[in-house]
This record gives structure tokens, C-alpha cells and sequence, in this order.
């Protein structure tokens, strides 16, 4: 690592002119940037801008076109080196994560080991370190569980802890939509990290859809569109409405927000999704019922049962417990099944459970519902083509290239891909997992819409989500689940952030002891 | 593949490797060796030795398609021709008919037995029809008694197994055929997109409606019956069994449809399949005919060049397009190996396509 | 992958019809032998006494269907002697699978180990087991004499036959052949044969011509027909093809067929009973068959001169008797030949009743 | 695996299948034949000719570990002993160790081949070494001319490569040596972490930090240089080169890694795939003992329906424990095919992790 004293005014890392091109593609188009020494500099913009080429540029993964400038504490740096940035002190969350299932918690924790390549990697002192640096965060996560059976809250959390807790401090940490899938706490517990980090010298390039999140957080917001710098302002400067200006280029038109909320659940309509006695997991004999028209917020704190339950409903794997539609029971653990029954689901593992990874957009769009694409069972590409540019132009797909492969475009693009996969099938009941993970504000208004319109249009809806604004927008009720229960329902104009979070963090008065995550207030 | 300019796109060298190494073979030995090789016997015994390599390949495709590997299919193949054998001297009054149909059958019965053990238990497909390749290698031994067996076949099934059909191999038309159908299946209809989805991710596929495990058995299926054709075939055109046939083929059809899969749609794909193997068994036929000497070693030496250097072609020639060009992708199809414009981007999505 | 390489012995321009009919006229001679039936088993010299009951006889040939063929002979002889025989059939691909049997023969405590085919290298650790445990190592059906080995029944057996098969050609050619000659000359009891035919013929036929095709260990299970289809295009003129073992012709008949080469006569030494039937139906045209059910008791023969103090007499075992069977000439329905009441002719020298 | 509880974890039925196929295979034997079964001979001559299987099956280990297959290895090993069954003759002066150290290293150039048409260029290494391995048949055919080739050895050098030490013959400790070195590089190095992470998902790895391009690179030329060692001990004990030596030692050498990576910390590891060619070794032994001369065909059966059922005894065990316990995972380990709680599961997650 470099030991030039830096300067105050001499940026950590100062990007001059980066570019990188996919085929035909600019995704980012040169670029220029400053991260200067204790600051939390935040990039924000639409889905497929550019943010995470940006990342992974840093990180060495893809290598950038010639002709750019980059510099780290003023010494020259080879971009799209990983040993590069390893050695600069550069750490990464990336919007995957880039953790491997696989492998236990510790193993992940020390693939970069600051250690000669042959030396013995004592098992013990990895778990013990890693048990530790874990708790220190707050985690109760044991360093020996694979990656693969931790929910999504925890990876990221491993994730996390994983590049703060290195050999030394990191130079700068890059952290990739971080919060996409952490619930509110989490996601103060990691703020909290990460200004003590930069009040101890390092640096924060933060990547967020949630701009609140953003604004609150950050000192420094770059705004890029179409893979180029709009502007760099200091976050105090900005209000709320001029940075979604700044990103999309336009006001955001705001919805009205009637409709959805309008339609209250009265309990003389009967259920169409009837939940009966439903165990698994992190659930416990869970009851509940949606009528249509109704969309059924479901709210939770990591550990809670939140993470269990939308894939428990619709079926995703066996489990003890009953689930009806329409009265008619359907059997768990067959999602043809459920599917065929109008259970339609979208999951929160988008690349382990929703990508057909190297088919092409198209595909990944039609694959649940071939008949309506189809001539007298004869798949017509002219009537695939079709139906995808209107879901393409719905969704507002970017780049509208239906022939692309679904690795190749942007994570909230994917997200829009999977929720239109779903919601072509016109599914009678809807039922989501965080169904705008990573998605930008002016998608996630456009996909609301939607999920409102399919209730509208007499769907039941039930969508479980760590981002309480989004429940609040969309539900008629929420419920509020605590130690893998339901505590509280909310209704009408109970249903607010503010009470929800309430209701979410209301002190328990038993610990749970066989879990690994937690639900207890961090500051409390 | 409907229009025009998809059409070209396709043919494009990029997509299009074999066919130009195709072309390339063609040439060199019409010019070289144009008696010998420009004679209608060529074509004639490449299509008949062939063939029933074309078939067995089109049976390993299916649950290739599906990210499965059936490796049971050499000795599957060697199990109905051992099988119209013995039938065929025991129980002669059965008929040929009735013959062919029980060890079709039998051979069936086989895959739906795979498709058990890899879709319904779990295990690893590679292994576990690596086990059952074994069991059937030993149960066509026993039948055998581990000598050759001579059928007894009617004339007519022999001659129509032998014979030609407007100058082209009868046995041909069944590799076409069955080419045809699957194309059409894999390409035009539902169950064609779920097979490719269940390739693609296995768990995405299931939780998005299709049948996942109902595919990988009826793949699984569909291949063992497949191979009990290719069985008849085989045993039609030569009349004999013996213990050292089956497994051979296995390898040539592999390596033709790990080539194919590098052809047109960049997927393992029908026509891709059928054309690698033509092409390298042409290149073997014209360097057997033009060589002289003791050139025992020159067939494998072309056999690994050709298919190094095709797939070579292909990569190399998709890193060079992106490199220059900026046209957008048109064409319906998705390479397994993406265009990278990068390379370190390939390795990586590349372990997870082809090849699971 | 054949043609014409150095060993090729063609002479090119106008045949000379008085020496074409002087080769054949020899080649006649040396085949004569061949087409009268054998009376006679192939050893004279009684045994001094009759052979103990009860030795023990490990058996070890290759896993392979004309190998087969021997099995019932073989525990035929053995219990002729009252003496135990176990066959142990090996993977022929594998070199060390000879050698372990071998070991595991010693170990076992076999009285004598007979071993099908396979050098002294082949061998290896093998007979040094045997060796060094005193325990007598016999061939049943190698190529010459092993250096080694107590004995080697038929050890002359696989020349004669290529040789003998090759003059039928010379003879049904009239001195004029262009012969394709099959082999596989990774076996080592084979590779020798890849120098004897091709100077025999170059000895022996100033109007013939012969061109090699040699097929890999890993060929023998692909496409052989159609690498010979190639090798006959290549030289048109080939009208026999002569194989040094009938597995090299697999589907050969209807690959030529299908090729339009219907002139093209095909030859076989030691043919299994599988090629004797295709030579009746004239797929085939003729092969030299060795006695297949006599040749287990010229081995047990010399096993049982050795349990009695004798000389294994290899002279007398070496050269056994040969037939050749051709579609014109051969007895129908039959696939094997043997002198009639071979058993008890041997019975006989081993004084047993 | 450091205290009690965890070895006796990894020694349960469902995690350690083939250790209790191997006990019952010798309790039946031992019962049934114990004159021949239990006599040094059987253990020597297995020990004997399993060796070089077990380096053979290290060599592929690696590649695998990391995501690859090899298929040249077989070819490799054959071009490793024809080298020095040629230079033996040819260039006799040179002296045994060069001549060995020639082959491993020109087999070692091989692997780096391989590395970089799969590592580098990004082919699929299936057909990349499937081609390789054609070439490689071709080289050893013509450097042998297609004949079995004796190598004029030096009589220590045979010596100790059939010689044995305190009764274990000379070329298990090779094997053994071999698989102590890889089992500590992959259980207890960074090196080794980095290989199942390339292996497991190539994509995180590489966002990891890890340098997935050079890993995989790394396994071909370790591969190459253990399989042109595999060919120095092969020729040390067999002095004979043939033509069909090398592609038979690679399927066993691959059901046992294949059965291996369900045993002990359920991924490709060291020790299951030793135990494993052991195992089957022994149980054909055993059966080649008991039956008489036609048992040919029992030897197949045997293999294939120990791979079955092992494989699925394993899996079997999974499901039943998932039913019963509800005890949290406590070891460092995955299994290729994770602990299903409903098989549906598990057949998603398959087809990505063993058998890429
Ligand atoms: N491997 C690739 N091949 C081709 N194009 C790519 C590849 N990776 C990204 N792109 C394209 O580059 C553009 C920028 O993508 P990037 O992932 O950086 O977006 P992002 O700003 O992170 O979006 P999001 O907020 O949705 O995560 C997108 O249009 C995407 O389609
Ligand atoms: N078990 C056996 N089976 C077959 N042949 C054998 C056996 N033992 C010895 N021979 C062969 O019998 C002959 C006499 O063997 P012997 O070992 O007595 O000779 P030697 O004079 O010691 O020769 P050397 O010094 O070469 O070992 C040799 O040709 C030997 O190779
Ligand atoms: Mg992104
Ligand atoms: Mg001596």
C-alpha cells in the first residue's frame, strides 16, 4: 500500500475520462470522478446507467477502454486490475455480492486473505475471527453456515462485514445497492459502520436506489445518466424532488394515490388466497387471507419470517399447512401447479431463482406463458417479438434489446424482465418478494402501477418487502410480522412508515435463541 | 430465422465455423484428390457409416438441451442391437416387427430408468448413467456371451436397411427425419423452450411453471428410445453385433454437439450437431483417401485439429467483431458463450452453459 | 490411412506370365497341406508314464469372443488328466492385466500357469513371480518361441495362417494380386507379422502387389470398414483383403458393397465361428482354421509331458495342422474342424484308457 | 475436522458411503472366499495396479475442483510413457532422470496448452481437451509407429518402480505422497480456497478478487505434469508402452472422482476419490476371485451397480435425515448435491455444481 501522505485536497481516488463499451454498447462514457479522504460520495441514477460497471470496473473485473486517467491518493492506478485494487486498499460490495454459496460464511470471508498462497489456513482462527468480526457488526451469524442457506439480509450483511473487516482499514469501501434487500435497522446498523469508517479516514463510494437513504447519507451525490456525469453536488444542496430531476432527466409525475389505497379489504368479500397453519423455516403456523382487489403488505425486520413467507405461499417448497385459492387447496412444492392455479410468483433470489441465465430477454419474458405467443401449438416468433416489445416498452426496459442476453443488462432491468414474466400470466394472485430490489425510482412508480392495476383489476396481491415506503404505497393492509409470527395488522390509515416501524421494532420480550439473524433493536 | 437478414447473420463465419470448415475440406481435397474424393462412393460411405453416430447424437442432445449428460448411450445402442440379435435367433417367430419394438422398448425403459435416478433422485447425471452405461455393458455381455452374434434378419429388413432411396442411404433418411422432428421440437414448441429453460437454471425454470422434473425424465426417456433406434439401424445395416460397439459412437457425438453448440443460435442446436459430424467424418474420409503411407495417426490428428480450430474460429471471431464493430445484435439467438468484449467476463459465464 | 509405403513390393510394367504361373504353382505346393483333411494330431511321442491326477491349471486369456471359443476345450483336456483348470479371462487393453493374473495364478499356488498370448515383456512381473515360486509358464497361441517359456503350443500357428492365406490370394489371382493386408500391429504377437507377409509375398509373387493397412489399438473398436473402403479406392486394383485377424473385418462386406465393390475378395486367418459362417454365405471367401477344440489338449499335452519328467517337445507342438476353408470348398454348417477322435488319440499317448 | 464430534460427523453413513460399501464388500468376501480374499496378494496387486489410476484421478482432480474436466489426461499418460519408452531407445545417453523429466515436463506443456484454450480463450474445456487429447493419440501413434514400444530402462529404475517398502509397493507411495500434498493445497491453503470458489461460481470468484483466469490456467498445468508423472510411474512398472494405454484409466479415474465428492466434506476431494478407486478395485477383485472363467460380464455389473448405489444411498441417507432432525448444519462443508428438504430443490441446484 502506498505511504504517500495524501493532502487534504488530493482525492482518494479521482477517475479522469473512463469509458467501457459492451459490443455496441457505451455504458459509460468518460466518466470523470473524485472521492476525496473521509467523505461518503454517493452515485445515483436510473436502471442501466452505468453504476455498476462503474464497480466493477474498480474492482478489476471488466477492463476499461483506453484512453482513461486514474489515480488513487495521486499515485497512477491500473484500472481493471483486481490485484490493483486489492493492493490500494480498495474493498467491494458488489450488487451480487460476489459470495459463493458454496462455501461456509469464514471460507468467503477470507478468499483474500492477506496470506502467503501455500501457508495453512488454520480453520479454527478463520471461524473465530469471522464469528467475531460478525458480532462486532451485531451479526449473529455462524461462520461455519454455508453462504447458500443464509437469507438474503444475512448474505449481504457477510458481504459487508466481509470488506470492512479486512487485514486494515479499506482505503475506500464500494458498496453496491448494499440496502436493496436490507430492512430498515440493518440498514442503520451498516450506516453507522460506514461513518465511522470515514470519521476514521476512509472513504465510501455508495450506490442506492434509495434516495432517501442517499440523501441522508451521503455528503457527495454524482448523478449519471446513460453511462454519463450529469453533475456532482454536496447532498445538503439537493432536496428530495431535484435529484429525481437530476436522474431521469424529468420531474417524476406523481401518482395518484387514491386508487390503491381506496379499495379496503371488507371482510364480506370471501378470500381468494387463503393461508391455513403454514410452517416453515422462519415461519410458525402462519394464518392469513387477501381478498382480490386487495394488496396485502407484509412487513418484518430480518429474522422475522419475512424472507420465509412469499416463497412458503406460493408453494416454492414442501411444507406443513394449508393454502387455498378460491377455496380449491393447492399443493406446495409444485409451482406448475400453482401456477396453472393463477398463483403467480416473483422471488427474491433473482439470479439463483428467477434468471435463465444466457437465454435471451425474450425468452426470460415468455417462459411462463407460451400459449398466448403460440399458433396452434406452434411458438410464433412474430407474436413473441410483439409481446415483448409492449412489455419491454411497459416496463421501460433499457436497452429495449429483446435478442440480449438477460446476463447482460443491468440488475433493476432484470427485476423489471422477472415481474413482467409474472404479471403476463395475469396471475388471480400475485404474490412478490421484494419486487423493486434494485430497481430505479422512476421504474419503481411505473412497476406500483402495475401491482396496483392487477389488484384493480381484481387480483390478489401479496407482497412482502423490507422497504416500508413501498408497502405504504401500495398496500390496503400490512401486516407486521415479529419472531416468525404475525404481531400486527395494520389497516387504512394505519398503514404508514412510521407506524409500521413501530410495530416492526416493538421490543420482544423472549430472544429468540435458534436463529441466526436478528429482530431486536440494535440501539436499544 | 424467419427473415432474410437473420438468415445471413447466422451464416455469418462467426455463427457458421463448420460450415466454412465444411467448404474448406471440400475444396482442398477437390483439388487435391478430385477423382477420388468428388466420387459419389464418398458421400455414399459417409452417409452410411454416419448415420446411426447422427442418430445417437440426436439422442444425446435432448438431455444435453436439459444441462444432463447421458453417457449410457453407447452401451443403450449396444443393448438393442444385442437384443434384435438374440431375438431374432431364439425367438425368430416373433417377427422382425415385434423384435424391433421390444428392444426399442427395453432401450426406453433404460432411459426412463435414468431419468429416474438423475430427475427424480438427484444424482449427478454423469455418474449416475456412468453406472448404468456399466450394468448394461454387462447385461448385453451376458446375452452375448461375450462373442459375436450373427442375426437372422429377413432379407427384406436387411435390404431395406442397406438400400438407398434416390441414391441416398435409407439409413440417412432416418437420421434426417429424426432431425427434422427434433428441430421442430426443440425450436417451435413449448415443451422445445421448457427443455432449453430447464438448461439455462434448473430452479428459475421450475419456479416459472415448467415441469422440471417431468422434463429431465421425459429427456432421459426420449434419448434411451432414441438409441434403441439407432440400435436397429445400426443392426440393419450390419447384421452382426459384437461387444466392442456402442461406446465408440458416444465420443464422435459428444464432440459434435459440443461443436454444434458453438453453430447458428450458439446453443447445442439439431443442425449444428448433424453438420459437425458430417463435416469431420468428410475431412477424416479425405485424408484417408489422399494420404499415403503408414497414416494411422493422421486421423485423430485431424479429428483434434478440426475441432480446436473450429471452436477456436468461432471465439476468436466474436472477440474480433467486438473489438470493431458497433452494429447492434439482430440475429434470434443467444451465444453460450457471450459476445465478451471482454474476456474475463467469458471464463466466467462460460463454466455454466454448455459443458454442465 | 494405408497405400503404398516402402514395404509394398509391386513391379510395375508388363507381368510375366511364366513366372506368375511358377508362383503359383509354389504357392499351391505350400497350401497342399492345407486342403486335405488331417487324420493325425499333431504330436506322436507317447508320454513314459501316465500323468498324475489332481494339478492345478491357471488359465489366463484375453477377454475377447474368439479367445472364448477355446473355453470348453480347454476344461475338456483338464478333465481328460483329472487335472483342475480355472480360466481367467483379462481386460486385453490393460498391459499389467496379463501380469496380475499371472501373480495372483502364483499365489494361488497353481501347478502350472498357461497363459493365452503375450511376450515374456508382457508378462513382466508376472513370470519373474513364477519364476521365483517354481512354477512353470506356458503359451497356448503366441507368435514364435518366447525366451522363458516352457512351452508354446501353435507357436507357428499365426505365421503359417497369414502366410497360408496370403498365397490362397496369390493362387485365386493368378499370380497377379493387388492385396490389401489387414493388422494390428499393437499387439505384440501381431507385429512381426507387419515384415513376414509383405517380404513373403515380395519373395514369392514377382506380379503381386501388397499394401498394409494398420489399424490403432484404439481404431479397433471404430469404423475399420471404412478405412478399407478408402484404402481400396485408393488402389483400385486391390481385389483381396487379407486379415491377420477377423475382428479387423467387422461390417467390411457391406461397407464394400455399399461402396460398389463388389469384386473384393476378403481372407482371414483363424477365423471364430461368427466369420466361418459368413464365409459359407460367401460375405467372406475363405479363412485357415486351426483346430480350435484340439489346440487346448496340444498345450495340456505339453503341460503333461513336463508333470512327468518329460522334454515339452516345443518342435512338435510348434507347427500344428491348418485347413482351408473357402466358400467353394468348405463343409456345411460346420464352423470348426478337428481330427476325428482327437480326444482319444491324446488319451492315448497320455496312457490313459 | 479438528475435533471429535465434526470426524465423527464426516464418518456417518450419509457422508462417508463408499467406507461401508468397502467394509461390506470385505466382510463378504472375507466370509465367502477368505483363503483368497484375505491373502497379501490381493491387497499387493490391487495396490499395484491401482496406483497409477489414483494419480491419474488426482491429476483430473484439480481442473474439476476448479470447475474443468480434462479428457487428454488419459492421452497424456500415454504420451509421457511413449516419450520415455522412445528416448530410452533413441537417445539412451541422456540417462533415465532427464528422459523422465523431459516427458513430465513436455506433459506439463500440454496442460499449459490446455490452460489456455480453456483459461485464456475461454473454449469449453470438454471439447478444448477432447480435441487436445485426439492430438496427443496422434503424436504417441506416430512416435510408436503404432507398435507396442519396450523402453530400454536402467534395472534400478525398474527396481524401485516394482519394488515395495515395508510390503507396499513402490508406486502407492507416489499416489499417496500426491494426495497428501493436494489434499493440504486444497483443504488448508488459499490456493486451494481459491480453486472450489472458481469451481463453484466463477462469476463471485472472480468479483471476489480471485484470479480465476490464472487458476484455471494453473489446474491444466498441474494436471499435465501429474499425468506425465502418472506415465513415469506406469512405464517404471510396465516397461512396455502400447497404444491402448492411457483413455481406459480415465474413466475410473472419473466415476471415482464423481463418487468421491459425495463422500466425507461432499465436495471433489483427495481422500473420497482415493477411497473410492480402492474400493471398486477391491470389489472386482473379490469377484474375480469368486467367479469362475465366464464371469466376464460380472466385473461391469459390479461397477456400475456400486456406482448407483452408493451414490444413491448417500442421497438416500440426506433425505431421511432432512425428515427427521432439525439440527443445524455444524460443518465447514456442502454438499455437491446440498441437503435437499424436498428433492425438487436439490435438482435445481445439481446440474450447477457437479458435472459442469
Ligand atoms: N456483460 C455485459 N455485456 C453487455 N452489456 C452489459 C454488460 N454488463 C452491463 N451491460 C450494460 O451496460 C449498461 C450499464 O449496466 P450497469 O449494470 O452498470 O447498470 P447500473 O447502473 O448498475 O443499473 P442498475 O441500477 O439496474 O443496477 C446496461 O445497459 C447494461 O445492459
Ligand atoms: N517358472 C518358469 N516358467 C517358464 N520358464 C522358466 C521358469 N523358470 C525358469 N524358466 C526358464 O527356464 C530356463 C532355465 O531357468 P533358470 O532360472 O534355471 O536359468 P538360469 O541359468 O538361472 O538363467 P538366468 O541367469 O538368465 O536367470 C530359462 O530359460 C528360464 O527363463
Ligand atoms: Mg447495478
Ligand atoms: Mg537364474
Amino acid at each position: 500500500m502506498s505511504t504517500t501522505v495524501s493532502s487534504a485536497a488530493e482525492p482518494v481516488l479521482s477517475l479522469r475520462g473512463v469509458s467501457k463499451t459492451f459490443g455496441a454498447q457505451r455504458a459509460l462514457d468518460s466518466l470523470d470522478l473524485d472521492i476525496h479522504q473521509g467523505e461518503i460520495h454517493a452515485v445515483v441514477g436510473q436502471n442501466g446507467c452505468g453504476k455498476s460497471t462503474l464497480v466493477k470496473l474498480l474492482g478489476g473485473y471488466h477492463t476499461p477502454d483506453p484512453g482513461s486517467e486514474t489515480a488513487v491518493k495521486g499515485e497512477l492506478f491500473d484500472l481493471g486490475s483486481a490485484s490493483a485494487a486489492n493492493a490500494a486498499g480498495l474493498r467491494f460490495v458488489h450488487q451480487d455480492l460476489g459470495l459463493i454459496d458454496e462455501l461456509s460464511v469464514a471460507e468467503n470471508f477470507f478468499m483474500m486473505a492477506d496470506q502467503a498462497w501455500v501457508s495453512r489456513i488454520s480453520k479454527a482462527d478463520e471461524w473465530s475471527r469471522a464469528g467475531r468480526a460478525l458480532e462486532e457488526f451485531g451479526y449473529e451469524i455462524d461462520p461455519r453456515a454455508l453462504v447458500g442457506s443464509l437469507t438474503a439480509a444475512q448474505r449481504t450483511a457477510v458481504a459487508i462485514v466481509r470488506a470492512l473487516s479486512g487485514e486494515d482499514r479499506p482505503a475506500l469501501l464500494v458498496l453496491d445497492e448494499p440496502t436493496a434487500s436490507l430492512a430498515g435497522p440493518d440498514a442503520q446498523l451498516l450506516f453507522d459502520a460506514l461513518r465511522r469508517l470515514t470519521a476514521a479516514g476512509g472513504s465510501v463510494l455508495f450506490i442506492s436506489h434509495h434516495l432517501d437513504e442517499v440523501m441522508g447519507l451521503a455528503d457527495t451525490i454524482t448523478v449519471v445518466r446513460d453511462g454519463r456525469k450529469v453533475t456532482t453536488v454536496m447532498s445538503r444542496d439537493l432536496s428530495h424532488d431535484r435529484l429525481v430531476e437530476l436522474m431521469l432527466g424529468r420531474a417524476l409525475t406523481p401518482r395518484s394515490e387514491s386508487d390503491s389505497s381506496a379499495m379496503p379489504g371488507t371482510s364480506d368479500v370471501v378470500p381468494r388466497l387463503s393461508v391455513r397453519g403454514v410452517s416453515i423455516g422462519g415461519l410458525r403456523a402462519l394464518d392469513l387471507d387477501v381478498r382480490p382487489g386487495e394488496v396485502l403488505g407484509v412487513a418484518g425486520l430480518t429474522g422475522s419470517g419475512r424472507e420465509d413467507l412469499a416463497g412458503a405461499v406460493a408453494g416454492q417448497t414442501r411444507h406443513s399447512g394449508e393454502v387455498t385459492i378460491d377455496g380449491k387447496a393447492i399443493r406446495p412444492g409444485d409451482p406448475a401447479a400453482s401456477l396453472a392455479s393463477g398463483l403467480g410468483y416473483a422471488p427474491a433470489e433473482r439470479r439463483r431463482d428467477a434468471l435463465l441465465s444466457t437465454a435471451t430477454l425474450r425468452e426470460n419474458l415468455t417462459i411462463a406463458d407460451l400459449r398466448s405467443v403460440s399458433r396452434a401449438r406452434r411458438l410464433s416468433r412474430r407474436l413473441e417479438r410483439k409481446e415483448t416489445q409492449k412489455w419491454m416498452e411497459a416496463l421501460d426496459v433499457r436497452p429495449p434489446m429483446q435478442e440480449r442476453a438477460i446476463d447482460q443488462f443491468s440488475g433493476g432491468n432484470q427485476q423489471k424482465v422477472v415481474l413482467g414474466r409474472l404479471l403476463r400470466t395475469r396471475p388471480r394472485v400475485l404474490v412478490l418478494d421484494e419486487p423493486t430490489q434494485g430497481v430505479d425510482v422512476g421504474a419503481k412508480a411505473t412497476i406500483h402501477d402495475l401491482v396496483v392495476g392487477a389488484a384493480a383489476a381484481g387480483a390478489a396481491v401479496l407482497v412482502c418487502s423490507s422497504d416500508v415506503e413501498e408497502l405504504v404505497q401500495v398496500s390496503t393492509r400490512v401486516l407486521v410480522l415479529r419472531r416468525k409470527s404475525p404481531s400486527t395488522e395494520l389497516i387504512g390509515t394505519d398503514v404508514t412508515v412510521e407506524r409500521i416501524e413501530e410495530e416492526q421494532l416493538r421490543p420482544t420480550e423472549v430472544r429468540p435463541t435458534n436463529d441466526a439473524g436478528r429482530d431486536s433493536d440494535p440501539q436499544g | 430465422m424467419t427473415d432474410l437478414k437473420s438468415a445471413a447473420s447466422v451464416l455469418s463465419p462467426r455463427r457458421a465455423s463448420v460450415l466454412y470448415l465444411l467448404a474448406l475440406i471440400t475444396l482442398v481435397f477437390a483439388i487435391t484428390i478430385p477423382d477420388l474424393f468428388l466420387s459419389e462412393i464418398t458421400f455414399q460411405s459417409i452417409a452410411r457409416s454416419q448415420a446411426v453416430v447422427g442418430i445417437l447424437a440426436l439422442a444425446a442432445l435432448l438431455p444435453f438441451v436439459a444441462g444432463e449428460f447421458d453417457i449410457s448411450l453407447g452401451t443403450n445402442l449396444a443393448l438393442s442391437v444385442i437384443l434384435v440379435a438374440w431375438l431374432s435367433n431364439a425367438y425368430p417367430g416373433l417377427g422382425i416387427m415385434v423384435i424391433c419394438l421390444i428392444a426399442v422398448l427395453v432401450c426406453t425403459l433404460v432411459g426412463f430408468f435414468n431419468g429416474i435416478l438423475v430427475g427424480k433422485l438427484g444424482i449427478n447425471s454423469f455418474i449416475a448413467t456412468l453406472g448404468t452405461s456399466q450394468i448394461l455393458a454387462a447385461i448385453a455381455l451376458k446375452i452375448s456371451n461375450n462373442e459375436q452374434v450373427l442375426a437372422t434378419l429377413p432379407q427384406a429388413f436387411t435390404e431395406v436397411g442397406r438400400g438407398r432411396f434416390l441414391g441416398v442411404p435409407n439409413s440417412l433418411f432416418v437420421t434426417l427425419a429424426l432431425g427434422l422432428l427434433l428441430w421442430y421440437v426443440l425450436q417451435w414448441t413449448k415443451v422445445g423452450r421448457h427443455l432449453y429453460a430447464s438448461g439455462f437454471n434448473r430452479e428459475a425454470a421450475r419456479l416459472s411453471g415448467v415441469r422440471t422434473e417431468r422434463v429431465v425424465i421425459g429427456t432421459f426417456v426420449a434419448a434411451g428410445a432414441i438409441a434403441g433406434l439407432a440400435g436397429v439401424v445400426f443392426i440393419a445395416q450390419v447384421g452382426t453385433f459384437s461387444n466392442s460397439i456402442g461406446m465408440p459412437f458416444l465420443f464422435p457425438a459428444y464432440a459434435a454437439i459440443f461443436l454444434g453448440a458453438t453453430q447458428f443460435n450458439m446453443r447445442p442446436n439439431v443442425w449444428g450437431t448433424l453438420l459437425a459430424i458430417f463435416t469431420l467424418a468428410l475431412g477424416v474420409q479425405g485424408l484417408q483417401l489422399s494420404s499415403s503411407g503408414s497414416g494411422f495417426w493422421i486421423t485423430p490428428l485431424f479429428n483434434g485439429a478440426a475441432l480446436v480450430a473450429a471452436v477456436m474460429f468461432t471465439r476468436q471471431q466474436s472477440k474480433r467483431r467486438a473489438k470493431v464493430v458497433d452494429e447492434v445484435p439482430s440475429a434470434p439467438a443467444v451465444s453460450p458463450q457471450p459476445d465478451p468484449s471482454d474476456d474475463h467476463e467469458a471464463a466466467g459465464v462460460r463454466a455454466d452453459t454448455v459443458g454442465r | 490411412a494405408c497405400g503404398t509405403d516402402a514395404s509394398s513390393s509391386s513391379k510395375s510394367g508388363e507381368v510375366d506370365v511364366a513366372a506368375a504361373e511358377a508362383d503359383v504353382a509354389a504357392a499351391k505346393e505350400r497350401i497342399a497341406p492345407y486342403l486335405v483333411p488331417v487324420e493325425k494330431i499333431d504330436v506322436d511321442t507317447p508320454l513314459t508314464k501316465k500323468p498324475e491326477a489332481g494339478k492345478v491349471v491357471k488359465y489366463i486369456r484375453y477377454n475377447n469372443p474368439t479367445a472364448a471359443e477355446y473355453d470348453a476345450a480347454t476344461e475338456a483336456a483338464a478333465a481328460a488328466l483329472q487335472w483342475k483348470v480355472a480360466i481367467s479371462a483379462v481386460d486385453g487393453a490393460d498391459p499389467q492385466s496379463v501380469s496380475n493374473a499371472m501373480i495372483r495364478a502364483v499365489s494361488e499356488g497353481a501347478d502350472y500357469i498357461a497363459v493365452q498370448a503375450g511376450s515374456p515383456t508382457v508378462m513382466g512381473q508376472g513370470l519373474e513371480a513364477a519364476k521365483s515360486a517354481g512354477i512353470p509358464v506356458f503359451q497356448t497361441a503366441g507368435v514364435g518361441e518366447a525366451e522363458g517359456i516352457f512351452g508354446n503350443a501353435q507357436a507357428d500357428a499365426a505365421i503359417d495362417g497369414n502366410v497360408g492365406v496370403t498365397d490362397q490370394a496369390i493362387i485365386d489371382s493368378e499370380g497377379r494380386g493387388t492385396i490389401l493386408y489387414l493388422n494390428a500391429p499393437d499387439f505384440p504377437n501381431l507385429a512381426d507379422l507387419d515384415d513376414i507377409v509383405p517380404k513373403h509375398v515380395e519373395k514369392n509373387c514377382g506380379g503381386c502387389t501388397l499394401n498394409k493397412l494398420g489399424i490403432s489399438a484404439e481404431g479397433l473398436s471404430g469404423d475399420i470398414a471404412s478405412q478399407v473402403v478408402n484404402a481400396i479406392r485408393q488402389n483400385p486394383d486391390t481385389k483381396y483383403v487379407v486379415a491377420s485377424f477377423d475382428t479387423l473385418t467387422n461390417g467390411l462386406p457391406e461397407a464394400l458393397a455399399a461402396a460398389g465393390l463388389d469384386d473384393v475378395k476378403i481372407y482371414i486367418n483363424s477365423p471364430g465361428n461368427l466369420a466361418v459362417k459368413k464365409i459359407e454365405s460367401g460375405d467372406f471367401h475363405a479363412g485357415l482354421l486351426t483346430s480350435n477344440v484340439n489346440m487346448p489338449w496340444l498345450a495340456f499335452d505339453q503341460m503333461a509331458r513336463m508333470s512327468v519328467g518329460m522334454d515339452t517337445l516345443q518342435a512338435e507342438h510348434a507347427k500344428v495342422s491348418l485347413q482351408m476353408w473357402t466358400t467353394e470348398n468348405m463343409p456345411k454348417g460346420e464352423t470348426s474342424w478337428a481330427q476325428p477322435g482327437y480326444q482319444d488319440q491324446y488319451k492315448k499317448l497320455w496312457q490313459i484308457s
